[in-house]
């Protein structure tokens, strides 16, 4: 096992975003005087990462996952709070500054259907990246080419075709490797593997742990399979209708989870070992509607344990031991004495 | 590790598909067979198609004149022959202007959106609820008449149809992961539209083109009827219709060959769209 | 035999049914059904004959003309149609202010009537067409009364409201009237013309007229029996439908000419005009070969033009046909006019008009042989109009209609500059002006006859028309309907037509 | 009430298109060479005398003081008289209107009656000869001048067969409906074919969709089946070009009623362009700007009836 | 143990046997996407059918319920009730589907008719399928929507399918499917597209449902876990054929097939973090490239001469047990992935 390399301030760091996406606001709706309702995408999420770190981010689906990967590369633009990339406001780079951020911090998608020019052959989309950047002199540009597909273990005549001659791990190689093209420091990918067959998946995560090994890459690793993200990141952060609801390096969150949501998670993520089938539901119900947030704990609606307080006051993000924390008013959930 | 690849997958950078679709290739043929025509009708007319034959006006159908002759004595056969020129020029330019300039407004208005898509969204409304006509013979009326200025007549109100279609197109592609994958890249938003989107939103723009061509010169032949389109002595497949249609009982001929002409060169392109919409699909 | 109603094709409907207002001849050709003038046109469309006048008689010196009213005659309400009427019809007529008809009465000073049945008019001068122009629609007669008492406040509100539902002094009267699309007129129980039978005329009870824009329509109307006549059938169609069933096909002669307007101004666009050239157009006129256009436009059916106005227009010169085809002399005259190497030239063309476009296809063809390169410009009518009024244009296709049984109608737009400048050609001539003024005050025919003459002379031979062709109204009736004449003049007479049973 | 906030919404959006129409034509019939007078008064007219009628028009004043006369008699619904057939222009409209929309509403309910029956076997019998022949024959549907189709049916079920008038628009509704089941007929042609292609694609697309093979796993009748899951998906598509056809046919009925001879307002609109008639010309696009707009709206509520994902 | 080892001596519910389906392919020939397979379903049992994306396991579903279209071609028996419904008539076949074997669909965001309301989707089958009347209808609808847990089932009758989320939709896929008490349920990946604590819903769901209406079911999964949490036996499809089939536990403790064996090692297991996972290298073949032999020789580390030359047969080799293998003894003598 890896350990990240350096204790030194945080490469990338998010303060207290938040994104709301606004819906259509009909006449009618107007007319009758209601405000535009909007989504609220996140709300106020704090995230430091540093450098050669991969933290797995992990929730269900509409908790804001991409929102937040997108608020990283800067293809949203949050609405409050800032991200900064070694200790700069990402959002007030400008002009070669900021092209210089789109190099060194790269996405790759979830679809591999999707995340790739369907018109645009393999060549065409790695040598744009490397010219556009002007990575490479534009005679070195096959060289590279051919070093980028040796790197993602594609063959060599694959540069000449179109993505759809390729099945989707090897799309997710073409992905990986247009990021790497333009020799990044982190990256940042959203449901890499989701899409894919399991023996595939492996191929893919053995894949990117090689690269971030040699090419000591920051990863933020974005999923909601927790087998693989405790499998990847060196610390997990749970997140929950838009705000991080507990994070901790991977062990400690994994045997010793402090919130009730990220137990549940656990509990309904079914076990491989047919011995050690659950018993009742792990939750109840379904994710809140993220436009009309629960007023206090926004799990409350859906915890088992929630009393009072929980509805009315939404609990911090606070230290629930070494790098571990949780948002919840239990204080000592999770503890072996408070289980019991 | 070694990938398994389809052994197909060799290298085929220029490699057209094996098997084009048929109805590509019918289109395709009918056209090609227009396109040679129109280049070189002498070659294939056998008369001069504006020369009078006062010995043989109105001549039904015989060796002579395959498709007989008009009221001025001209050939009818070559009039059709020599009219493809006209028409399959007024099918080419009626409508790529339309296509090239709507294709790029709608490229930019579909990835800009918001307020530029409200006010396009009007434009395209005033310009659809305007009535055709009025604009067709005010143009020519103050241009004057002739092709050239049916064209721009046609581009005023075309285009708009271009325009929806790429940027009702583009704002799915815009929701792609590519074109994210291309602005977290840093990408100009120019590149992105022009060189990621454009080339995928293109095809139901591409099928329309083909069939807009065949309703070009339809609409030629409505605004021959009219007085607004191609000029004499030129042949033109519509206006030969039209100046057909006072004979259509004492000569029939006037009118039907260049008739059938029109339903040929129609279905022509609706093939090719037809084809060029398959072979679009199939290479996602 | 009595009764029946006829439907009548026609290629557009009437606009505006007041006899002075009106603009066009979608009017003026049927207004004569409606209205009645004091004198009549005879059937050759040369003569005058009377009408709700049975009597005139014109002073010595030529300005006073008295007119005696027939006995007994009323508008359609029943009302009797007085002196008084007359006189307020002429007037509105004859004022200046209202339409642009009033020029064929320019002549008249005043009117008055005298007692109930006499009505004198006095002119400002001597006047040799003023009888002619009485026959013309534009001074019928009216009730003044039922005008004045229509909605509005000018005239010209009036008028708008009177012809909606106007009381008539002609043999009709309007039934109703769907814009558009079509007209019924009934018969005039009031009118005063007695039939062969002596009864009151009309024989039809009624007319349908139908608005058939499309001529082939208007045929397939008319061969499915549908339609008891059809106007304007096309040449082409001619000789089809002489041989059809059932199916009568008239040419009624007309004074209706079709040639082309050339400009001659000496610079045309800012540079100098080829046609100026007398040679010029003397040598586009041997060039052109107006037989094979009689055969191609018309079918056969025009005759090609003895003079500028028509064998059937009053005083009408000309025994040969002019500039017979002769391409030798036509090359010889260009060259000799210093255009050996020929020019290029365009003409005007009403949009859509095949009988234009196809002389205009023509004309392309054979002036090509000298080396004119003619373009064929086709535009709508206002956007022709207005160049025409400009002056702007190179040359143009147009056809003439005589709407009086004189000649100084066409003469004074043809020939007399002062009027629109010679067909707007900036053709002048002063000889010709001269010979035309005097003309229109000339009483004595022989002299005025000989005027004309030369009138037709000089401009036959150096004007700025190309003359191709006269034809007839072509007209085609149901075997059934009888007695319908088109005269010269394009007026649509259905007084005496009458159907079988 | 979505609907109401949708129609209002569109009602509103309404203004500012008339608006821009309005100026747009305006100018541009004034900008045409030509005046009413000219136009009106053919070759005779003498400059005095059109110099004198174009004065009682009011079309000596500059166009932005016409145009402020203009908008301001709009807005009391008064659109003018038309200077050839010196009526108002209300009343004209009121006239020639009717019969217009009568001859395309029948046209577009033959487009309906013919595509969409056709279009089911086509698409059902993809590729086979059944499908061949019935797009071989829209094909050459599409591909006639209407005044061409026009003549031949007016020659055929007219004269010939004399099962129509040939031509003409008849006394009374019902005669009014004899007369212009031809004229509808040929109208329709085109745009059934434009609607056959459409929606067979649509069906194509739609009989493989995973809800249908879902109905059928549940048992359905195949007739329900193409009733109720098929043709309400594959018409969606099908609507909105409908709605913009529809549209394009009423301005384009010219030719059609031309041949027909129907006092329709195709007719009146290219009259009065070619005579000039400024107020007709201004109150006819205006009225049939709101009519297409009209048309547009209903085909956009038919739409959100047939697809409840589009009104939100 | 579970309700399969109980049942073993009964007679199968549903028997199929020799099920192969054929697309016609551009140049003529056939694709096979489902390759000469048997199988059996035990009255109550669950039975997974797992396999990586195209390996078949939808189109086997959808064969039996004959939902193949056109191009497609499906040959073979299947006993159900004593009937091939192979042989039965299009009429015979539609009392069968949704009546008596109900499917749920991969996806509940296409499956379900976008325009039409859910209670019309749920009233057409029991109008089908029962003799209710219209109030009938309408109560068991509100009947099944509450049993599937959809809270206020009354008042959303009339809502259309966008207006439920993932989750709902695919519960109302399984009201829908199970509205006419069908005696075998075919689930297409219920749960693919879903949150884990969803899925864990479903999954239980659809257990408690088994037991109480006494219907078999077959899962299609390609999450082992889902396997392992909910099925009695398994069958692993690898390009269209069944490769292994067997109870859960004896083939996840000890597997005999390579693939098998390889899917299990390509999961994530939680004491390796980021470690190289136990991948299967290259992607399954395309239909138009199925391997001569067995399919999965050229991905096969135990694959000799005699794989390539020749089919290996599925056979039993212990009760329940059978793989289609030439060397599953070595295989099955292997470490286990997976410590029971
Ligand atoms: N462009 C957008 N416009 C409006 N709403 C959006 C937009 N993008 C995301 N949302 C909403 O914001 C919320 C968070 O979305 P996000 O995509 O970040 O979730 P996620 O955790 O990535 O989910 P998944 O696992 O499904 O990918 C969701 O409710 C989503 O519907
Ligand atoms: N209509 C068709 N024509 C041709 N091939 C088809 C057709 N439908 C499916 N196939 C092919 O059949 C094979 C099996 O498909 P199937 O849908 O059963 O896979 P699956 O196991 O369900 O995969 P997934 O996990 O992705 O749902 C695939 O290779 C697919 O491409
Ligand atoms: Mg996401
Ligand atoms: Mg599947």
């Amino acid at each position: 096992m890896a350990e990240p390399l350096s204790n030194a301030g945080p490469l990338l760091s998010v303060e207290e975003v938040h994104k709301r996406f606004a819906l259509p606001h009909g006449l009618m709706r107007r007319l009758a005087g209601k405000p535009p309702q909007a989504v609220n995408a996140l709300n106020g999420v704090n995230l430091q990462i540093r450098r050669g770190e991969t933290v797995g981010i992990v929730g269900e689906s509409g908790c804001g996952k991409s929102t937040l990967a997108r608020c990283l590369v800067r293809l949203l633009e949050p609405d409050n709070g800032r991200v900064r990339f070694e200790g700069q406001d990402v959002g007030e780079l400008k002009g070669a500054a900021r092209r210089a951020f789109n190099r060194r911090v790269q996405m790759i998608f979830q679809d591999p259907y999707s995340s790739l020019n369907p018109r645009m052959t393999v060549r065409q989309i790695l040598s744009e990246a490397l010219s556009v950047h002007r990575m490479r002199p534009a005679a070195q540009i096959p060289e590279r080419i051919a070093e980028l597909l040796e790197l993602v273990r594609l063959p060599q005549d694959a540069a000449d075709r179109y993505p759809h001659e390729f099945s989707g791990g090897q799309r997710q190689r073409i992905g990986i490797a247009r990021a790497l093209a333009v020799e990044p420091d982190v990256l940042v990918a959203d449901e890499l593997v989701s899409a894919l067959d399991v023996s595939v998946q492996a191929q893919v995560v053995n894949l990117l742990l090689q690269l971030q090994e040699k090419l000591s890459l920051t990863v933020v690793f974005v999923a909601h399979d927790l087998r693989l993200v405790r499998h990847i990141a060196h610390r997990v952060a749970v997140m929950y209708l838009g705000k991080i609801i507990e994070i901790g390096p991977t062990d400690r969150l994994f045997s010793q989870p402090r919130h009730p949501y990220t137990r549940a998670l656990l509990d309904a993520a079914p076990e491989l070992d047919p011995a050690r089938r659950g018993g009742q539901a792990a939750t109840r119900g379904e994710l809140p509607s993220p436009v009309n947030l629960p007023a206090g704990c926004l799990f409350s609606t859906r915890c088992p344990h929630a009393f009072e307080r929980c509805f009315k006051e939404r609990p911090l993000l606070s230290p629930r031991g070494p790098e571990h924390r949780a948002s919840c008013h239990l204080e000592h959930f999770g503890l072996p004495e408070a289980a019991a | 590790m070694t990938l398994a690849l389809p052994p197909s997958a060799r290298r085929r950078a220029f490699r057209l598909p094996r098997k084009l679709p048929a109805p590509l290739l019918g289109g395709g043929f009918i056209l090609l067979c227009g396109l040679i025509l129109a280049v070189f009708p002498s070659l294939f007319a056998p008369y001069d198609p504006l020369a009078f034959d006062y010995n043989a006006l109105m001549a039904p159908p015989s060796w002579a004149h395959p498709f007989g002759t008009d009221n001025f004595g001209r050939d009818v056969l070559s009039r059709v022959i020599h009219a493809t020129t006209i028409d399959l020029q007024m099918a080419v330019f009626a409508t790529i202007g339309p296509f090239v300039f709507g294709t790029a407004i709608g490229a930019v208005v579909g990835y800009v959106g918001g307020t530029t898509e409200a006010i396009f969204g009007r434009i395209v409304d005033a310009v659809i609820t305007f009535p055709f006509l009025v604009l067709v013979i005010a143009i020519v009326a103050v241009l004057g008449p002739g092709l050239g200025n049916m064209y721009i007549a046609v581009g005023v109100v075309d285009w708009v149809f271009y325009a929806r279609l790429i940027a009702a197109e583009v704002k799915v592609q815009k929701r792609l992961d590519y074109a994210d994958a291309g602005r977290a890249m840093g990408y100009s938003p120019a590149r992105i539209i022009f060189r990621h989107l454009l080339p995928n939103a293109i095809t139901p723009a591409m099928v329309y083109l083909m069939t807009d061509m065949a309703l070009a010169i339809l609409l030629g032949s409505s605004l021959g009827y009219l007085g607004l389109g191609a000029q004499p002595p030129a042949a033109e497949w519509g206006v030969q219709i039209a100046d057909g249609k006072n004979f259509m009982a004492t000569a029939w001929w006037m009118s039907v060959f260049p008739g059938i002409a029109i339903v040929i060169a129609g279905l022509g392109f609706s093939l090719l769209g037809d084809g060029l919409a398959e072979l679009m699909r199939t290479k996602r | 035999e009595r009764g029946g109603t006829l439907t009548y094709g026609r290629y557009a409907d009437s606009l505006f049914l007041d006899p002075v207002l009106n603009d066009a001849n979608v009017d003026i050709w049927i207004l004569s059904n409606l209205y009645d003038t004091l004198l009549q046109p005879t059937d050759d469309g040369k003569g005058i004959q009377p009408g709700l006048a049975t009597e005139w008689k014109m002073s010595d010196d030529g300005l006073t003309l008295t007119l005696t009213l027939r006995d007994g005659i009323e508008f359609s309400d029943g009302s009797p149609i007085t002196a008084e009427d007359v006189a307020w019809s002429l007037k509105r007529a004859a004022n200046p202010d209202n339409g642009v008809w009033n020029f064929l009465l320019t002549s008249i000073k005043d009117v008055k009537p005298e007692g109930d049945k006499t009505v004198v008019i006095s002119l400002a001068h001597t006047d040799p067409a003023i009888l002619s122009a009485l026959t013309v629609f534009n001074s019928a007669i009216l009730p003044e009364k039922a005008f004045e008492a229509s909605k509005g406040e000018t005239d010209k509100d009036k008028a708008q409201a009177f012809a909606e539902h106007p009381i008539t002094s002609g043999p009709f009267m309007l039934a109703s009237w769907e814009r558009g699309s079509s007209m019924k007129l009934v018969a005039n129980p009031h009118y005063w013309d007695k039939g062969e039978d002596g009864k009151p005329l009309p024989y039809l009870d009624g007319i349908d007229f139908e608005v058939l824009p499309d001529d082939a329509t208007r045929i397939l109307r008319l061969q499915s029996g549908e339609i008891q006549g059809a106007e304007f059938i096309p040449y082409a169609r001619v000789d089809e439908l002489k041989n059809a069933d059932g199916i009568k096909m008239e040419l009624f002669p007309s004074t209706r000419v079709q040639y082309v307007t050339v400009n001659v101004r000496s610079e045309l666009d800012g540079k100098k005009n080829p046609l100026a050239s007398g040679e010029v157009r003397q040598a586009l006129n041997y060039a052109t070969n107006k037989q094979a256009i009689i055969q191609i436009v018309t079918h056969g059916v025009g005759t090609p033009m003895t003079s500028f106005m028509s064998t059937a227009t009053p005083l009408h010169a000309g025994d040969k046909p002019l500039y017979p085809y002769d391409l030798a002399k036509a090359k010889e005259l260009i060259k000799k006019a210093g255009y050996a190497d020929g020019f290029s030239t365009s003409v005007l063309v009403l949009a859509g008009n095949q009988d234009q476009i196809g002389i205009g296809t023509a004309l392309q063809q054979m002036w090509g042989q000298i080396g004119v390169k003619l373009e064929l410009q086709q535009v709508d009518n206002a956007t022709l109009t207005d160049q025409y009024r400009k002056g702007t244009f190179a040359m143009r296709m147009a056809a003439w209609t005589d709407d009086i049984a004189d000649p100084n109608e066409i003469t004074s737009y043809f020939a007399y500059s002062p009027t629109i400048g010679a067909l707007h050609s900036g053709w002048k001539n002063d000889e010709v002006d001269k010979l035309f003024e005097a003309s229109q005050q000339e009483l004595d025919p022989a002299k005025r006859a000989d005027e004309y003459k030369k009138i037709q002379e000089v401009f036959n031979t150096t004007g700025p028309i190309v003359p191709l062709y006269e034809t007839p109204y072509p007209v085609a009736l149901s075997k059934k309907v009888h007695g319908f004449l088109q005269i010269p003049l394009g007026n649509n007479i259905f007084s005496k037509t009458w159907l079988d049973k | 009430m979505p609907l109401l906030s949708f129609i209002s919404r569109r009602l509103l959006q309404l203004i500012p298109t008339l608006a821009f129409i309005l100026v747009v034509v305006f100018v541009l019939v004034r900008l045409l060479p030509g005046d009413p007078a000219s136009a009106i008064l053919g070759d005779r007219a003498k400059d005095a005398d059109v110099v004198r009628i174009n004065a009682e028009l009011g079309l000596d004043k500059p166009v932005p003081v016409q145009f402020l006369y203009f908008v301001r008699n709009v807005f009391t619904g008064d659109l003018g008289n038309s200077i050839h057939l010196k009526l108002s222009v209300v009343e004209l409209l009121a006239q020639r209107l009717p019969v217009t929309l009568m001859l395309t509403g029948l046209a577009a309910l033959f487009a309906v009656l013919l595509a969409v029956p056709l279009a089911f076997l086509a698409a059902l019998r993809q590729g086979q000869a059944s499908d061949g022949l019935i797009r071989g024959t829209f094909q050459i549907g599409l591909s006639m001048p209407v005044f061409y189709v026009g003549l031949v049916l007016l020659t055929l079920f007219g004269a010939q067969l004399r099962w129509f008038p040939t031509g003409g628009y008849g006394d009374g509704f019902l005669d009014h409906l004899y007369h212009l089941l031809l004229p509808a007929m040929t109208l329709a042609l085109s745009l059934a074919a434009v609607l056959m292609r459409n929606l067979r694609a649509a069906i194509i697309g739609v009989v493989h969709a995973e809800y249908v093979d879902f109905a059928r796993s549940k048992g359905l009748a195949a007739r329900l089946i193409l009733m109720r899951h098929v043709l309400r998906n594959a018409l969606i598509s099908t609507v909105t070009l409908f709605g913009l056809s529809v549209g394009t046919l009423l301005g384009g009925a010219v030719i059609t009623e031309t041949v027909f001879a129907i006092p329709g307002a195709g007719r009146l609109m290219i009259d009065s362009i070619y005579g000039r008639d400024y107020p007709v010309v201004q109150g006819l696009t205006l009225a049939l700007a709101v009519i297409v707009s009209f048309v547009f709206l209903l085909t956009d509520i038919v739409q959100a009836w047939l697809d409840p994902r589009v009104a939100r | 143990m579970s309700a399969a080892e109980q049942m073993v001596a009964a007679a199968p519910a549903l028997s199929v046997r020799g099920l192969s389906t054929t697309f016609a392919a551009a140049n003529g020939r056939r694709l096979t996407a489902v390759d000469n397979i048997s199988f059996d379903v035990m009255p109550g049992e669950v039975l997974g059918l797992v396999g990586e994306s195209g390996s078949g396991k939808s189109i086997t579903l959808r064969s039996i319920m004959r939902l193949i279209h056109a191009p497609g071609e499906v040959t073979g028996h299947v006993g159900w009730q004593g009937r091939d419904l192979m042989a039965l008539s299009e009429r015979e076949m539609r009392k069968v589907r949704g009546g008596e074997i109900a499917m749920i669909f991969q996806e509940p965001m296409t499956a379900l008719n976008p325009v039409l309301p859910v209670a019309v989707q749920i009233e057409e089958n029991l109008r089908a399928h029962t003799s209710l009347d219209a109030a009938g209808r309408r109560k068991r609808a509100i009947e099944l929507l509450d049993l599937v847990g959809i809270p206020a089932a009354a008042s959303r009758l009339g809502d259309y399918p966008h207006q439920f989320s993932g989750g709902m939709r695919q519960r109302v896929m399984i009201a829908i499917g199970l509205a006419s008490n069908p005696r075998l349920l075919l689930a297409d990946e219920p749960t693919t597209a879903l949150d884990v604590t969803i899925q864990d819903q479903i999954l239980k769901l659809i257990l408690e449902l088994r037991d109480e209406l006494a219907m078999s079911v077959v899962l299609v999964t390609h999450d082992l876990g889902v396997v392992a949490a909910t099925c009695d036996r398994l069958a692993v499809m690898y390009a269209g054929r069944i490769v292994e089939t067997g109870p859960v536990g004896e083939v996840f403790y000890q597997p005999h097939h390579p693939y098998t064996r390889g899917l299990l090692g390509s999961v994530p297991r939680s004491g390796a973090e980021r470690t190289m996972l136990l991948s299967i290298e290259g992607t399954p073949p395309g239909l138009a490239a199925i391997p001569p032999g067995c399919a999965f020789a050229p991905r096969c580390g135990f694959a000799d001469a005699g794989c390539t030359a020749a089919r290996p047969p599925l056979e039993d080799f212990s009760a329940g047990h059978a793989v289609a293998c030439f060397h599953h003894q070595t295989v099955g003598q292997q470490e286990a992935v997976l410590h029971g």
